[in-house]
């Protein structure tokens, strides 16, 4: 890139910044629609962030598109808005490169299943070390209301004027199934658990993924009631005695019809592609300890004489 | 066009000289079998040994269209001046099989020297055009080293024969052939010699006479001998670059492979995506968090990049894109050549979507273009289409040693705080925009978002005409900055002489600059007063060319690409639409191989008769 | 430009008649509020309205960037004789909210009126400019119907003070209220029209007169009033095709939305899938399973597309892509405009790739360029890109309804046996090829294969040069063949004339049709000779363009998109490629909104008057 | 298209052809090396054929791009040559709007797994009549020797030239995961079950996959020897107790380490998307009855007068 002016400063300042504050991680006002679920994410990140407070250069956010996807511009740290399903790699070029950042994705449920559906997989295989919310409404809010991956059979959209017919995508089978080593389930109609599970994952050294329940009010209203106490609903949180690491297990309450169980379905220790490849650098340079770029090509081009 | 020397053709009918060795300048080979062979590595090494003898040579194969395997050739050019492309003909052709000498005897130039396996081949004798040399290589070698070397010997026999004939180093050929089978097996690099010295000291009773090289002059340093994939990979770590990731696909891979092997030796990481719209998204994501990353492919691969590709050229973010072109369109043909995709890489994509795109025109190019292209995207913050093709990819030449200590960067970002409130998409006079990676503290506290939305200067969404408008004209006000920078390129003329009182210009890009070169030589030698330059910027164009264009009765845009519906390849027509200058036509040729030279002249000649047509 | 009425302009502060209601011509209404309020709604009723009472209409519309709504425009040019634009100025405002008075105050011509809600809205009565007349819009909205009908209703009491100030037809009115809340509640339906009786009713104090639109000559047959993207779908059911697949994206999803609708209603499907790529896929499927099928998206989606769009062209399967264009490059501006799809509709995609590209030019060609997007696909065995734009999608006019006896056809496929020995590709002299689907047999028992791989002419890969080279050529040549076959377009003079001794040429293509004839019309008044052609067809382009352009002096070519690095637009560069006529010159525009009719005069005027610049 | 020259002929004869060989359905020689496993997938699917007689222009093969997938080439039947990864969505094309034909895939692991991952699950998802052989070989062959999203950890490739990372995709769990609605899984050294396999996935009402290893004699050597009696391996087949409807059971089998277990892991009945679709239209007719389709749109057309 261009390089910028800038003048070398005191490395002492450099991560010793001030203590931030919600108003310091504040950008742009959301333009999402009063009520979306999606405030309440936004508010619960502000607040593990403010938690953390983790070095305010560090955080990035990324996203596709969608309306859950304007998420970059409302927080206040380096972001990008990248195209539509293609933040996981996109966010995986960041982490593989960038260890020492702390990589979060966000975005909707159509950015995930459907278009972006097969990159949730290969991130999930890989373990890239990052923190992913999938902030689901059941629908593509942004383009007005189309039938989405996990759209409920017979909810009638523009594109299913006489109710969905396809089988909708379970997301935590898939997340399972893809080999994801952290697997989370919660509802922007609770934020504490949404916290909580936002906590754990960032916790986590792998590939963390939370689904998150987050009503779209304008185009699906009511989606999530079900799932909502003060709706008449049930929020059934996992419990205590299920085994994080027993995958056959997670699958179970995957399985569960909707509203199904909220919480920790799964977290296992596996070596994320991020320490994979640093092994492999390791190796690599086992035999050139000390040599410079330059020896390491000029010995290469050698060989080519 | 090949093998005009000075001192004394190779084989010419008329000449037969009575002393038994006769010095050339140059030699075109012709290596003809199945691709099981290893007619590949004989070619390969007497390319390397070119190299270490200061010499010059080109190489050029065809690739057989099934996995497992059949006929296949390898032509050598070596030579002790410049050599500029693979030769039209060949002066000395190896067969291994009937099919081997059927398809390609009419290569063979008149008084050339057939040599075959006449345990394979009934050549036809009563064919007097050429000379026959007749040895039962595959019989020959298994007695040598015993039946399991039948297949994998008889290459190296064929190189110990053509080490007789031409007179070549032996020490040096011994040493790569222990070099390339180093860490293999002791018996494996002893039955090689033993092929090797057998095949030296065949009898091969009825050649005329053999053949030495003039020495070549003294080159400046080493001479290093690769192919075009391997120069560019190479120059793309000399760069800087430090990440990477792509997907598989011909002709593209062979960059891939070693970058995967090499990043790591440097501390970088070279990812195998999912499939190209993966790859691409992670380079513009290693791009963003602040070093310039690659992605490349071919074909398919390349269409599949052109959405992310504008989301690059949206945030302004730096990447380079690899086009190691092949025949088209859809699944085409993988393994041929074409200059069929400057199309897709200036235009490709939805919207205003201005790019960088350059090409390289020859194997040493490759290493320096991919330097130049990092160095670009960098500078202005801009993706950058780079273009080679299947036939640089594969093609092997000798070049001095690059000198790293003038050329090894490092471009890793510095993450220095910034001070002011830096907005990274203002409207700077020079277009481009300033970002910050991750990882930098913005000490007045606002941090930036990029943004493949219409952005305002902050990178926030915005519906605004007028700053719409204002940002389009300031993507394509930098590449119009680019352009101003951009060196005119150097006019040649015939044999190197420049311009004259040139009336011709032959316009080309890419992997056709030796073989432009060679026709505007022989155009000269007939009579003709032509002249050529070679393009590596394509978009931007240098500014300029209208001045190069006016000293010239006649522009010829030579491409290896269709002639499209209006009768123009892709350059041509970017350029007249430019300079709206009906006097710049058109030569194009698509048949999946590399221009001959004698095809360039044709088409000149045609133009030049029928001016009716012009 | 707008409102040039023969019979009395709407307003002239000059011309104060004393009658109190006033015949015009034309009028051009801007509503500007909120989305929330829906003043789509009165700009729809007031365009049906027209489209039933024989007169033209024209409609223009912003969409606010976020979801939850925003500012938003909504204009309506309403007339008795042609109506070629939705107006560059506005003759009477409608502003809800204090920011619709600020910002588009600009908007009003001098001496036009500004109805306003007293509740929201302080004008500066003191600029003498307009004439003002205030209304307690809310309040009279709440008052009529209750509260709950305050942002419900407000929309419809304003059409009813509309109604009254244009002497519109209240009983045709009242149906189409009628019709538009059919199925829902009663209440609902009776609330609405109180409302607009309410309106209509109320009395306007200080109106100085209201305005009677001259009686529309009778058309033939009735009217319809639609969208550009209704016009589309619904000639693509029209012109046979009975499948389609597609993924969501502003603006072309309602074309799918339509189509997965109505498809079923004659045993057709609409997939939507999950992705670009996959709708693409299924498309070239269902094409090659024997009937043209038919996907679409805008920008980010057309990238994805051009990978299997090649396939298309290779295997030669007739397919066609609507691109309805937006703000680019990436994401750009979804809800704006532009024409700067061009390029990769022509060029999108790597090798030789050659497709047909149309773009059609008003909402009622929406309906016939589909049918001949389909039949043009079908004859060529070739995919048809189908270019509209978001001001088309969005724009509603009013149109002769089409003789459905006429046009209505069955393209499904026949499966007739095949009796000979019949070679897909064969090197017919038409070039194209000719496919029997799945379902056909094949006598002689030979089955075709249709191959993305270059192929000889049984559909088998090759890796031939000449195969190739023949190959590519006849899919060239039948797209040459095609620009033979195209008709050129009509000349268009001042005010309908034709030619005469025009010397200025205006060039357009696709959604500007309107503004670029009225910038003719008006330059002519101006005491300038200008015409006008559109072209339907942009690649190939019809044969004898040259012919036209021989006739002009200048030519501009007018398009909604970048000036480029060297200065000229998308469809320019391809003109001046192909004719090397320098006196093709750009005219372009690129801020997401439409072409004021000002805007193309004041270009071509500096061209004339800074002649040094041409 | 384009009409190509054709004689109305006696209906009776039109689906009345002679019986057909594996003659008649040979096309071009097999551009495959000696040895590879594809030959004997070829050599079953002509059986098949012969077997079944379905009328043999009704029979298509499709495929996207890879040495197996060079398929259609080698078969005497309408067929098409696809791009890399896309077959599924081109045959889902072919499926619904043309149900009276048989659509048959194949395809490599890289084509189905790597690029064309996301279309899987899709056509999992929607259950779009078909039947899909993946020709599974643990490594990308045409493109010669880069690592697969199925090569296991270690394989040597070159893109892995230290060994493969990655943790691999397993094929039976991402099918069933996935939704498709019958999974079965064989290997082209036992010709006899892939031909049993291939015949019950024939008969499946739905989208039926099979996964048949298929050794890549050039690439990946002796990559099935574990799974292959006769090199000592072992060809573990599900028991015949096994409820192939009960997906937690299949789950269990898919889940065991290479060489896993071989036979029809499940097979349950969901509506299929032509199914349904069929049933949407049958719904948005039943209120047009009798109508052209020129009526129908002239009645659309008189609603916007
Ligand atoms: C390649 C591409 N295709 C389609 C679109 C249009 N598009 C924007 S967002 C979106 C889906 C939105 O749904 P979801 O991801 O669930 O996010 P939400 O708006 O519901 O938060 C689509 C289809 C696009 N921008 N790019
Ligand atoms: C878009 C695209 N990317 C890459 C390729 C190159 N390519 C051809 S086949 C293939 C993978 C082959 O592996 P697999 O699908 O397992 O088939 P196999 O050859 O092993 O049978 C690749 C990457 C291509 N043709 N198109
Ligand atoms: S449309 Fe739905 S998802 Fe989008 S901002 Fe509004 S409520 Fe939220
Ligand atoms: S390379 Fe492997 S998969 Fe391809 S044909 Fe040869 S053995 Fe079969
Ligand atoms: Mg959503
Ligand atoms: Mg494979």
């Amino acid at each position: 890139m261009s390089a910028i002016e800038t003048k070398p400063v005191d490395p002492s300042t450099s991560s010793g910044q001030e203590k931030y504050t919600k108003k310091d991680l504040t950008a742009d006002h959301p333009t999402w629609c009063p009520g979306c679920g999606d405030f309440a994410v936004l508010a619960m990140y502000f607040k593990l962030l403010e938690e953390r407070q983790i070095p305010h250069e560090k955080i990035v956010g990324i996203a596709g598109i969608g309306c859950s996807s304007r998420f970059p511009y409302y927080v206040n740290s380096h972001g990008a808005h990248f195209i539509h399903g293609r933040a996981l790699p996109f966010a995986t070029g960041i982490s593989i490169s960038r260890p020492d950042l702390h990589v979060f994705v966000f975005g909707g449920d159509g950015d995930a299943f459907s278009i972006g559906g097969n990159h949730v997989d290969h991130a999930a295989r890989k373990n890239v070390k990052m923190t992913y919310v999938i902030m689901d409404n059941f629908v593509y809010a942004l383009t007005k209301k189309q039938t989405s991956p996990t759209s409920p059979l017979g909810f009638r959209s523009k594109t299913d004027p006489t109710g969905a017919v396809d089988c909708p995508i379970n997301p935590m089978v898939k997340l399972l199934a893809g080999g994801a080593t952290f697997v989370a389930r919660t509802s922007a109609k609770n934020p504490k658990h949404m916290l909580d599970m936002m906590s754990q994952a960032m916790n986590h050294n792998g590939f963390s993924v939370i689904e998150c329940l987050s009503e779209c009010v304008e185009f699906y209203e009511g989606a999530f009631d079900k799932a909502d106490p003060r709706k008449g609903g049930e929020f059934k949180e996992i419990p205590a005695d299920h085994d994080v690491t027993h995958l056959e297990s997670a699958m179970k309450y995957a399985y569960a019809p909707f509203p199904g169980w909220f919480g920790l379905f799964y977290k296992v220790n596996r070596p994320t592609k991020n320490e994979l490849e640093a092994e492999i650098n390791k190796k690599a340079q086992e035999k050139i300890v000390g040599q410079s770029p330059t020896q390491i090509l000029q010995a290469m081009l050698d060989k080519l004489k | 066009m090949s093998t005009i020397s000075e001192v004394s053709t190779l084989t010419k009918s008329s000449n037969k000289s009575t002393s038994k060795t006769r010095t050339i300048k140059d030699a075109v080979i012709r290596l003809a079998g199945n691709s099981q062979d290893g007619i590949q590595a004989i070619g390969a090494f007497l390319a390397r040994l070119a190299g270490r003898s200061a010499q010059d040579v080109m190489t050029y194969m065809t690739i057989p269209a099934t996995i497992s395997g059949g006929p296949s050739i390898f032509q050598v050019h070596i030579g002790s001046g410049d050599i500029l492309s693979a030769g039209d003909e060949a002066d000395f052709l190896v067969a291994f099989y009937q099919h081997s000498y059927e398809n390609h005897i009419t290569s063979l130039r008149e008084g050339g020297i057939l040599l075959y396996d006449t345990d394979h081949v009934k050549p036809n004798l009563e064919d007097k055009r050429f000379h026959y040399i007749g040895v039962p290589i595959s019989g020959a070698t298994v007695e040598a080293i015993g039946g399991t070397g039948r297949d994998k010997g008889k290459n190296i026999f064929t190189l110990g024969l053509i080490a007789q004939i031409f007179s070549l180093d032996t020490e040096k050929l011994e040493k790569l052939i222990a070099e390339r089978f180093r860490g293999k097996d002791e018996s494996i690099v002893k039955n090689a010699l033993m092929a090797f010295h057998t095949g030296y000291g065949y009898h091969v009773g009825d050649v005329l006479e053999t053949f030495k090289f003039i020495p070549a002059k003294e080159r400046l340093g080493h001479q290093v001998t690769m192919d075009g994939n391997q120069a560019l990979a190479y120059g793309l770590l000399a760069a800087g670059v430090r990440f990477g990731a792509g997907y598989p696909i011909t002709p593209w891979s062979s960059i891939m492979e070693i970058l995967r092997s090499e990043l790591p030796k440097y501390g970088g990481t070279f990812v195998q995506t999912e499939d190209e719209i993966a790859a691409v998204s992670l380079v513009c994501g290693a791009s963003y968090a602040g070093n310039v990353a690659v992605t490349g492919s071919s074909g398919p691969g390349i269409s599949l990049k052109t959405e992310a590709l504008g989301w690059a050229v949206m945030a302004e973010i730096p990447i380079v894109i690899i086009d190691v072109q092949r025949g088209g369109p859809s699944t085409g043909m993988p393994t041929n050549v074409e200059q069929s995709d400057l199309n897709i890489a200036i235009f490709g994509g939805h919207g205003e979507c201005p790019r960088v795109v350059m090409a390289a025109s020859s194997v040493e190019d490759c290493f320096y273009s991919a330097i130049e292209a990092v160095n670009t995207a960098r500078k202005y913050s801009v993706p950058v289409v780079m273009l080679t093709d299947q036939s640089l990819a594969t093609r092997i030449e000798a070049f001095t040693m690059p000198d790293l200590s003038k050329c090894m960067q490092d471009i890793s970002p510095k993450f220095e705080p910034v001070e002011e409130n830096m907005l990274p998409y203002d409207d700077y006079e020079d277009g481009i925009a300033r970002h910050a990676p991750p990882g930098t503290r913005f000490l007045p506290g606002t941090y930036p978002t990029v943004s493949g939305l219409e952005h305002d200067s902050a990178g926030h969404p915005t519906g605004s005409p007028k700053i719409h408008q204002a940002m389009v004209a300031k993507r394509r006000r930098k590449l119009q900055k680019l352009a101003e920078a951009l060196p005119l390129p150097k006019i040649y003329g015939p044999h190197g002489s420049g311009v004259e009182q040139a009336n011709i210009l032959l316009v080309g890009w890419g992997s056709t600059e030796g073989a432009i070169r060679e026709a505007v030589d022989a155009l000269g030698d007939a009579g003709e007063a032509p002249a050529s330059i070679h393009l590596r910027f394509l978009n931007p164009l240098p500014n300029g060319l209208e001045k190069i264009f006016a000293k010239f009765a006649r522009v010829f845009v030579v491409e290896l690409n269709d002639e499209g519906l209006y009768g123009n390849g892709q350059l041509c027509t970017i350029l007249r639409a430019r300079y709206c200058d009906p006097k710049i036509r058109s030569i194009t040729k698509i048949d999946g191989l590399t221009f001959k030279v004698r095809e360039i002249i044709e088409a000149v000649q045609n133009y030049l008769k029928g001016s009716s047509k012009s």
